[in-house]
């Protein structure tokens, strides 16, 4: 869809943004560290488009959509949404600011209160900020529930009478009362048996044609991401690996981590299963309170040399429109020292600034 | 763990000094004197005099420090000439009673075998019927023996011991004459004679307060075990073919007793703050009975420090149960 | 695959019943299936289709009020675990079979060391001391990967990460040699990364130990990657099942075929639309009398509602043993390769 | 033979705090203290002096008091030892009589060596004591059970502040009395023996005693009467119902005696209004509105059954009086005419009054104003029966009642700080108990002299509590304090206890409340006393067999 | 709450479900039935024996004669040592102690929830609260309850009247002596609702805090308080009736279960019907009560109740 040819302005701007969440122990409950959930994340967002962002659990993404809507206060960095610094808003400003962004849950069941009825629900971010009279409210939650194909019959029904389908949909017609620009989707498709899955990335996919929503779409799930993002961003211990176009991404991944999460996706056919090459990693992620003091995939890595293990190496466009934090591809391996890997130094001369 | 077990400490020395003005504060400020226990045969100006040298008109600020002083410092002095033999305490003023007149440490010291005995003897009886009927009704869930012992806790919870202890004198103690209705204190268990009246004379408040313990003991136990019976390990130990006594009595069990001992832990402290009540039903002249008799006599540092005794109980068992909790569970770690 | 021998588990006609206050949950009807020597059963299906109740139905693991097995024959080696003794049946459990469970992070006891977990088992089937189970112990630990084992042992399972606590639990069910794996979703709560150091493990060790296993999922990539055979559930009921290849390459359920559509390509052409199966799971409330799959099922005619279908052979084995379907309807042979790749 | 009947058992319910009579609290603890500390002399059940550590009685005929009643000499018997075997000096006893005049001691029993000029001590067995004025009843210190001797040696650095923290002195007393303490725990059980160098080699009987607390008076009564446990208990005040049925378990008996304590019906004078300024409220500055008519006090006392009111509360353990002060018999009235109730006479006279009920609600009222009562006492089952059973009467003849209870601890603290004391009276009418200690009712009835009044000037001290002032009643106090003449006395103190009772209402007296306790069917020689401690003849006590 | 729409269709609510499933707990029905009957008896109860519980006869002579008598057609059952009506008392009585059950209860959740809301949303109240609720949990609460009777009785007693105001006191002395352990169940509940997708769609959306904690904290908070709530009256009764046992409560004139069988028990062995009935009526009120209580725990228990 959208490639190379850039368009100016992005609706989603992300700038160094770092999300700690303080560590206290000790007799007086000092703050001795940090669990860096987020690290230094910059990223942006076109009107229109979808950014799969990928990880393994714990790696941030959850966080990292969190802190672009201030749900948590970001510790450091700039979140531009629609012209605004939404991580410097005031608490005033900021409430006029939250119907342009909104967020769509993983767990249906867990993002719904299990007292209110479906149209307090969806009605309730109109009562936040608007003024509509019961009757217009009644039409629009109407409205939206025929968005997205809820019958209006619901209405007064309560979560638990839901399938976990349809209730995912109650969560996306409440993000969308407000007309948003920019949804965040935290793994919306988790908590959903596989034959409901692609009931509901279908109707994110009908939405934004229909809407033109931006969309932040956090999964784990590789071929889902796939399937709906226009570029996608691997993060790993709080901080991207990756960022490329989809499509390049997944025939050719740059990073090593990113290849090693590709190939050991399973692939469901069995012929092409038993020909892809996996690349087991050995170990655990490491924990983000206290990470490795160079890149932080060097503990796994399989290509790892000397450098990896003491600087951790910046995001660098290395090729057009593909940016990665890799060592292999920046150029201080270029002047560096020994162990430089044969491969794909020849990609790395974009000097990409950012 | 030290660091937690030290800060915790940390935090219970300003909780206490707190507790320790609360009460004395609360205390202080009852409307009644200790002058009324002084019969109205005596003159006012001989029961102003009677008041002033007990001390009750100095300021309060001057009253807390000094029982502050004596509760921390003069006592353990005390204490330590007492078990070694020294004179640090070079006859320094201790917590005097205003009723008695005599060191409120002493009386406490006098009273607590009684109350340590039976209120003790009722826990302990109370823990080893507990534990077994809470495990097996919550093994057989709405079983008869389930159904019975939930019904039989039930009743041992709602009936107030004050009923069931007048009830249980009354046929017992009167009717059939079968048990002492005064409590004797003087008794020395010298020998099988005098330790089967001390047993003798023990049996209804243990009851009383035995099955009292003993309900809430065993919901406690049952609702734990019933909990961890259907968590997944369980099935995990099934499907290793473990025996149903080494699944229940195991591994269930073990996790069961974590809460439940903990539980039994914060019930100490009232082991020593004594049943007031059932201290007061069977006449047993123990902690409890001084309480509520110095509360009627105004006799407020003998309340004071009573209450703040059990206060420093009551925040030191709620920190071993702490504790334990982290020793008998390793999930749990303290930093 | 060693075809004709005596499988070391056959099941026949097994139905499991909750008895709720709302009545009847039949959460399992007329399932049979078996298994050989050396085998991989991969069984699939939604959530709530019956796996779980399935296994745990055979070794007799469901909490007994509310779980009752009205029929069906489970014969281990010939014999039918269902008529056993208690005793008779604690020895099958964990020594002739054993069960690693979904969630790594609850099925191991917090309290006792994992060395302990370990050895409880081999002592009370293999009657090994103290010592001599501990050395077992580590060598387990080592074959499935755990480095510095020994030490391990003395470790509880919070201290371990969720993969570590999975290898553990696979180290159990193989502590005595079982003849029979069975594993429910073991990989389910886990990574993608770490998920894939399980199912390497897993091939690894039947590679080594040669033993049948049977392995429950919802993923059908892990099934492409691992089984022989797979066994296709829904609503209780075994719908499908076919060795490995033949099930993707040809699918014959409608229920089958729709999952395989719903699911996107991690390679190939980007599909522009996903496939949706509309519609509710059925609600086991009552012995189904017709087909459970009716209400979702885009091939739907009148005998569906008026029939539950039987098994029957697709590729002219009998059924069982190759490829058989319980459908009315007849599938298009063979250009369902094309549907199956494109 | 000295301790040949082996153990006695008492039980003193509200168990002694301390056996030390002049650091005492109450009762309890001079009673118990009376086993081991003896005055020089006691009172006998009927009242009178008896010696104790004292040759013979000094009185004005026998030269020991003098003729102007300023000095009485006692003299003690020879070869007293005290239970340690030292020998028992008038030092002694001057001693205790510097003890508890030390004005940092609080010494309990200080009222009893009031108006003491100084004590002299001659020789080692006399006691020679001066008075600033002339006293016609100078059997107050070193008399009964509330003025012990103490042992001067044991208790030389326990004067003034140091009073309280000699323990050991005040819970093993060294004493001449007939039995001497093993063991003391605080409000809980005392351990005695026979005191070995008891003055009467015969005596007492039971070699050792254990004098046990807790509980209440009705087990106490339970443990005698019916299983047995104990051969004497104190204070059994149970209900009559009760007394009854323990009476027929045939184990026991009960003893009961009349002293001088009243359970009485006090009006107040002054106006208690809450609308009143504090400070001025129940002061003598605002009279009641009605409680100053005589009719209306009269009216009140009228409508009260005095019998009935024994027969629900106290039973054998007391009778209806008219009587402040019922005993002894020579200071006690005869009047006895408010016994029979008399529900119409008292409506009669609210009538002419002027309380009427004029709006028909069964109120009384005159000036708009209706006839409201606030009846105030402590907390206490028998009170609160009284209470309601009084309610009813009053309001069967028109008047409105109001109750209202005060715990015990506060109504009688005396905390000038708190409205709800006796002494405040902010009430129309409250019921207590008071008597009066030994047998001369002379500082008893002094208190209802004018200046005695309590008030915000004296911080509510005064014992006054009616706020009864009249001229006649001062000056005839007065006389009394110079009277020697026990006849001449006799009559004042019936005169002025009509004054306060059926000439002017003022007090309301109901109960003579006597005492029970009750003594087991083998213990022999129990008598009991209610003008000295009930243990007064401990020394006589025997078992039956 | 606000509800947007209105009600078309009559919603079946989450409380049908919890009265579905509590319908199924024997006790607790039983329980259930019991307490109606009770509090029937005590409520409906003086309506039908119009006999005034402190009607004592003035005449003496006849008092005297009616006092203290087993059960009879004229006073079922029998009268009371100054002649009233031990039935009129009972009720009066039963009155006073469900009242004060329940009325202790709602001031112990109110405070208790209040507490518990507080320290559980807003992390900066949390430590003080915390340490507050410690502080209180280690006071030993009943010489505390019995200074406080001292304490405030008088005064309380002279703004409100005698019975109105020992009524508020011992309400109140129970209710701020037994909030702590509802305060942490709510504190321990919103900490884990707070974290909830819910409460973070709701700040997504833009809803201040007050509104999250009264629209999506308080409703979801109410199954953990219900069952504190129940097993509050039967603790509060039981308290009460210590405190009359005592001679700690309510005057004596002034009937309660407990005070009656504090009264009561002066004539044990004479009279034991006097301590029979309220203690029966004590233990019969907390016992079901507390199998209510039971029957609510597992209504509530989305985990027994989803099966
Ligand atoms: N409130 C918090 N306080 C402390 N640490 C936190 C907090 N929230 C998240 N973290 C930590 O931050 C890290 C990133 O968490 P996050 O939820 O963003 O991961 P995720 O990628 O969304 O994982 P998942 O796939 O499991 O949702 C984790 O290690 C987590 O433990
Ligand atoms: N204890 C129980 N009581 C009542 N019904 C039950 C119980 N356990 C399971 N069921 C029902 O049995 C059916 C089959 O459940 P089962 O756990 O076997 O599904 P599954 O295929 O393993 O699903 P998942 O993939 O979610 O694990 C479900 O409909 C479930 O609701
Ligand atoms: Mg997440
Ligand atoms: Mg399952």
């Amino acid at each position: 869809m959208l490639d190379a040819s850039r368009q100016p302005e992005p609706l989603v701007r992300v700038e160094g943004l770092k999300m700690h969440f303080p560590i206290y122990t000790g007799l007086f409950r000092s703050h001795t560290g940090d669990v860096k959930a987020v690290d230094g994340v910059s990223f942006d967002i076109l009107p229109g488009e979808t950014l799969g962002l990928v990880g393994e659990s714990g790696c941030g993404k959850s966080t990292v959509g969190r802190a672009l809507l201030r749900l948590y206060e970001p510790t450091a960095g700039r979140v531009i949404i629609d012209g605004e610094d939404v991580a410097h808003l005031s608490a005033e400003k900021l409430r006029q600011k939250r119907p342009t962004m909104q967020m769509v849950f993983q767990d249906p069941q867990a993002s719904l209160n299990p007292r209110m009825t479906l149209a307090g629900i969806i009605g309730e971010p109109l009562d936040e900020h608007t003024s509509m009279s019961r009757a217009e409210k009644t039409q629009r939650i109407y409205e939206l529930m025929d968005q997205v194909g809820l019958n209006r019959r619901f209405a007064n029904r309560y979560p638990h009478e839901f399938s976990g389908g349809q209730r995912q949909r109650i969560g996306i017609a409440r993000a969308l009362a407000l007309n948003p620009k920019f949804i965040v989707c935290d793994e919306p498709i988790a908590a959903l048996d596989v034959s409901i899955q692609a009931q509901v990335v279908n109707l994110l996919e009908d939405l934004q044609e229909r809407l033109g929503l931006t969309y932040l779409f956090i999964s784990h799930d590789l071929s889902m991401v796939r399937h709906l993002a226009d570029r996608v961003a691997v993060m790993y211990l709080g901080r991207i690996a990756e960022l490329s176009p989809s499509k390049d991404l997944y025939s050719r991944p740059l990073h090593p981590y990113a290849e090693a999460l590709l190939s050991a996706v399973n692939e469901p056919d069995p012929e092409l299963a038993a020909r892809r090459n996996r690349i087991i990693l050995k170990g655990d992620v490491p924990s983000p309170a206290n990470p490795p003091q160079g890149c932080n995939f060097c503990t796994r890595c399989p290509r790892v040399f000397d450098l990896c293990r003491q600087v951790k190496p910046d995001l660098q466009e290395v090729e057009p429109g593909r940016f990665v934090a890799c060592h292999l591809f920046s150029d201080k391996t270029t002047a560096g020292t020994t162990g430089v890997p044969e491969a794909r130094i020849e990609h790395n001369q974009q000097g990409a600034s950012k | 763990m030290l660091t937690y077990v030290l800060r915790r400490l940390f935090i219970a020395i300003p909780t206490l000094l707190l507790i320790s003005v609360v009460i004395f504060f609360l205390v202080d400020l009852a409307p009644g004197s200790p002058a009324s226990e002084i019969p109205l045969t005596v003159p006012p100006e001989v029961r102003a005099k009677i008041l002033e040298s007990l001390g009750v008109n100095a300021p309060f600020h001057v009253r807390y420090l000094l029982w502050l002083k004596q509760f921390f410092w003069v006592e353990p002095m005390y204490a330590i000439d007492y078990l070694f033999g020294t004179d640090y305490a070079q006859g320094a003023q201790r917590i005097i009673s205003y009723s008695s007149r005599s060191p409120v440490f002493n009386i406490i010291i006098e009273r607590l075998p009684q109350t340590l005995t039976v209120i003790g003897t009722a826990y302990a009886v109370a823990i080893l019927i507990a534990l077994p009927i809470g495990i097996y009704s919550a093994y057989r869930q709405y079983s008869w023996v389930d159904q019975l012992g939930t019904f039989v806790s039930m009743v041992g919870y709602s009936v107030p011991t004050f009923f069931t202890g007048v009830v249980l004198i009354v046929i017992f103690a009167v009717k059939l004459q079968w048990f002492p209705s005064i409590y004797d204190t003087t008794l020395r268990i010298t020998d099988w004679g005098s330790l089967w009246k001390q047993i003798h004379q023990m049996i209804l408040p243990v009851a009383v307060l035995g099955l009292y313990n003993a309900a809430e003991i065993s919901r406690y136990t049952r609702s734990s075990m019933l909990e961890n019976l259907s968590q997944d390990y369980v099935r995990t130990a099934r499907a290793k073919g473990m025996s149903e006594r080494v699944v229940v009595l195991k591994h269930v069990a073990r996790n069961s007793m974590i809460p439940v001992v903990t539980i039994i832990a914060l019930g100490l402290p009232g082991v020593f703050g004594g049943a007031i009540v059932t201290e007061q039903v069977f006449k047993i002249n123990g902690i409890g009975a001084a309480l509520i008799g110095a509360i009627h006599a105004n006799d407020l540092p003998m309340v004071q420090t009573i209450t703040f005794i059990t206060a420093i109980l009551i925040v030191t068992f709620n920190l071993i149960a702490d504790i334990l909790y982290g020793v008998l569970d390793p999930r749990i770690r303290y930093d | 695959m060693p075809n004709g021998a005596k499988p070391v588990l056959q099941v026949r006609g097994l139905k499991t019943v909750f008895r709720t206050r709302t009545g009847e949950v039949h959460a399992v009807n007329n399932v049979s299936f078996h298994l050989q020597r050396g085998e991989l059963l991969g069984v699939v299906g939604e959530s709530g289709s019956g796996k779980s109740v399935t296994m745990m139905s055979l070794l007799r693991l469901l909490p007994a009020p509310p779980a009752e097995i009205r029929a069906g024959e489970v014969l281990l080696n010939g014999r039918d675990l269902l008529q056993m003794g208690a005793d008779e049946l604690r020895d099958v459990r964990g020594g002739k079979v054993g069960f690693v469970f979904q969630d790594p992070m609850t099925s191991l006891n917090p309290v006792f060391t994992v060395g302990m977990q370990i050895t409880e088992a081999l002592r009370k089937h293999m009657g090994l001391s103290k010592a001599a189970a501990e050395t077992r112990a580590v060598e387990l630990l080592q074959l499935v990967g755990i480095p510095d084992a020994r030490k391990r042992l003395k470790a509880f399972p919070h201290q371990f990460s969720g993969g570590m606590r999975q290898r553990v639990m696979i180290a159990i069910a193989l502590a005595c040699d079982p003849d029979v794996l069975i594993a429910d979703e073991p990989t389910t709560a886990l990574d993608v990364t770490i998920q894939a150091q399980i199912l390497e493990l897993v091939k690894e060790l039947r590679a080594k130990l040669g033993m049948a296993i049977i392995w429950i999922t919802h993923d059908l990539g892990v099934i492409a990657g691992i089984a022989d055979r797979v066994m296709v559930m829904y609503g209780g009921q075994v719908v499908e099942q076919a060795p490995v290849r033949e099930l993707f390459a040809n699918p014959q359920h409608p229920y089958t075929r729709a999952l395989l559509k719903t699911i996107p390509k991690i390679s190939g052409e980007r599909e522009a639309r996903l496939k949706v199966i509309e519609g509710q799971p059925p609600m086991l409330s009552a012995a189904p009398s017709a087909c459970p799959f009716r209400e979702r099922c885009e091939y739907r005619h009148d005998r569906c509602n008026a029939e539950n279908p039987l098994r029957r052979a697709v590729d002219g084995r009998e059924v069982g043993q190759g490829h058989d379907v319980a459908c009315h309807w007849q599938a298009p042979a063979p250009a369902a390769r094309e549907t199956a790749h494109a | 033979e000295r301790g040949a009947d082996g153990h006695v058992n008492v039980l003193y319910w509200q168990a002694p705090s301390t056996l030390n009579a002049y650091l005492s609290s109450g009762t309890k603890d001079v009673e118990v203290g009376s086993l081991v500390l003896e005055g020089l002399a006691g009172f006998n059940e009927k009242g009178e002096v008896i010696p104790r550590l004292v040759e013979s009685i000094p009185t004005v005929e026998n030269g020991g008091v003098s003729a102007d009643l300023k000095q009485i000499t006692w003299k003690l018997k020879p070869g007293l030892l005290w239970s340690d075997g030292t020998a028992v000096t008038s030092k002694d006893a001057k001693f205790t009589y510097e003890y508890c005049t030390h004005p940092d001691g609080g010494c309990a029993q200080a009222a009893r060596y009031e108006g003491i000029a100084s004590i002299e001590t001659p020789d080692d067995l006399t006691v020679v004591i001066n008075f600033t004025d002339p006293k016609p009843n100078p059997y107050t210190a070193f008399v009964g059970a509330t003025s012990p001797i103490l042992q001067a040696a044991q208790f030389a650095n326990c004067l003034g502040a140091a009073a309280s923290t000699c323990t050991e002195q005040n819970f093993k007393p060294i004493g001449t009395g007939p039995f001497k303490v093993v063991d003391f725990k605080v409000n809980d059980v005392v351990q005695l023996e026979a005191n070995p160098n008891y003055r009467d080699p015969a005596k007492p009987a039971f070699a050792t005693m254990t004098v046990k607390g807790g509980g209440d008076a009705q087990a106490a009564a339970r443990a005698v009467m019916e299983t047995g446990e104990f051969d004497y208990a104190w204070n059994t005040q149970i209900n009559p119902e009760q007394q009854e049925q323990m009476a027929a378990g045939g184990k026991g008996v009960f003893l009961n005696g009349y002293g001088t304590l009243v359970e009485r019906v006090e009006m107040n004078l002054t106006d208690p209004s809450p609308d009143l300024a504090e400070g001025e409220r129940s002061t003598t500055k605002h009279p009641h509105p009605f409680l100053t008519d005589i009719r209306v006090r009269k009216a009140l006392s009228m409508a009260i059954d005095r019998q009935t009111l024994v027969d629900i509360g106290y039973g054998k353990a007391g009778r209806a009086t008219c009587n402040l002060v019922p005993a002894p018999e020579l200071y006690a009235s005869a009047n006895t005419d408010c016994i029979a109730q008399d529900i119409e006479g008292a409506k009669a006279l609210l009538d002419e009054a002027g309380w009427k009920d004029t709006d028909g609600d069964g109120i009384r009222d005159k000036d708009g104003k209706k006839l409201h009562i606030l009846y105030q006492t402590s907390v206490n089952p028998v009170r609160q029966d009284f209470q309601a059973v009084i309610k009813s009467w009053w309001e069967s003849i028109g008047v409105e009642v109001e109750l209202k209870q005060v715990d015990a601890s506060v109504f009688f603290g005396g905390d000038a700080g708190s409205p709800d004391t006796f002494q405040k009276f902010y009430a129309d009418v409250e019921m207590y108990a008071n008597n009066f200690d030994g047998t001369d009712p002379e500082p008893y009835l002094a208190q209802y002299l004018c200046d005695k009044i309590p008030g915000p000037d004296n911080q509510w001290q005064g014992e006054n509590i009616n706020r009864f002032c009249d001229p006649a009643y001062d000056a005839l106090v007065k006389e009394l304090s110079v009277t020697a003449d026990m006849a001449k006395r006799g009559e004042i103190a019936k005169k002025l206890n009509e004054m306060l009772t059926k000439d002017s209402y003022v007090v309301v007296p109901l109960v003579d409340r006597g005492r029970l306790s009750a003594a087991s069917n083998t213990l022999g020689g129990a008598v009991l006393n209610t003008w000295d401690s009930e243990l007064w003849n401990a020394s006589d006590w025997y078992r039956i067999k | 709450m606000t509800d947007a729409t209105q009600v078309i269709e009559a919603p079946r609510s989450q409380w049908r479900d919890v009265w579905d499933q509590f319908r199924h707990h024997k006790g607790a029905m039983a329980g259930l039935c019991v307490l109606l009957l009770i509090v029937a008896f005590v409520v409906i109860g003086p309506f039908v024996w119009r006999v005034d519980g402190t009607y004592i006869d003035p005449d003496a002579a006849k008092m005297i004669l009616g006092r203290n008598k087993p059960p009879s057609w004229a006073h079922p059952l029998g009268t009371d040592q100054v002649g009233r009506d031990m039935l009129a008392r009972m009720m009066l009585g039963g009155k006073v102690s469900l009242a004060v059950g329940l009325v202790a209860m709602l001031v112990s959740i109110f405070i208790g929830t209040t507490v518990g809301v507080l320290s559980g949303y807003f992390r900066r109240l949390d430590g003080l609260l915390m340490r507050m609720t410690d502080l209180f949990l280690s006071l030993p609460l009943l010489p505390l309850l019995l200074v406080l009777m001292f304490l405030y009785g008088n005064l309380v007693k002279r703004a409100f009247g005698p019975e109105l105001g020992t009524f508020l006191l011992v309400v109140l002395g129970i209710g701020l002596t037994s909030w702590m352990h509802s305060a942490r169940i709510v504190r321990g509940s919103v900490l884990a609702l707070k974290e909830r997708e819910f409460v973070l769609a709701a700040r997504s959306i833009g809803t201040p805090a007050r509104r999250i904690i009264l629209r999506h904290i308080l409703p979801n908070v109410v199954s953990a308080v219900m069952v504190a709530a129940t097993l509050g009256i039967a603790g509060a009764i039981i308290t009460e009736s210590v405190l009359s046992f005592l001679g700690l409560g309510f005057p004596p004139d002034f009937p309660t279960w407990g005070g009656l069988l504090n009264e009561g028990y002066v004539s044990l062995t004479t009279y034991p019907s006097r301590v029979i009935w309220p203690g029966i009526a004590i233990s019969l009120t907390v016992l079901s009560v507390n199998y209510i209580g039971d029957g609510l725990r597992d209504a509530l228990d989305p985990r027994i109740r989803g099966r």
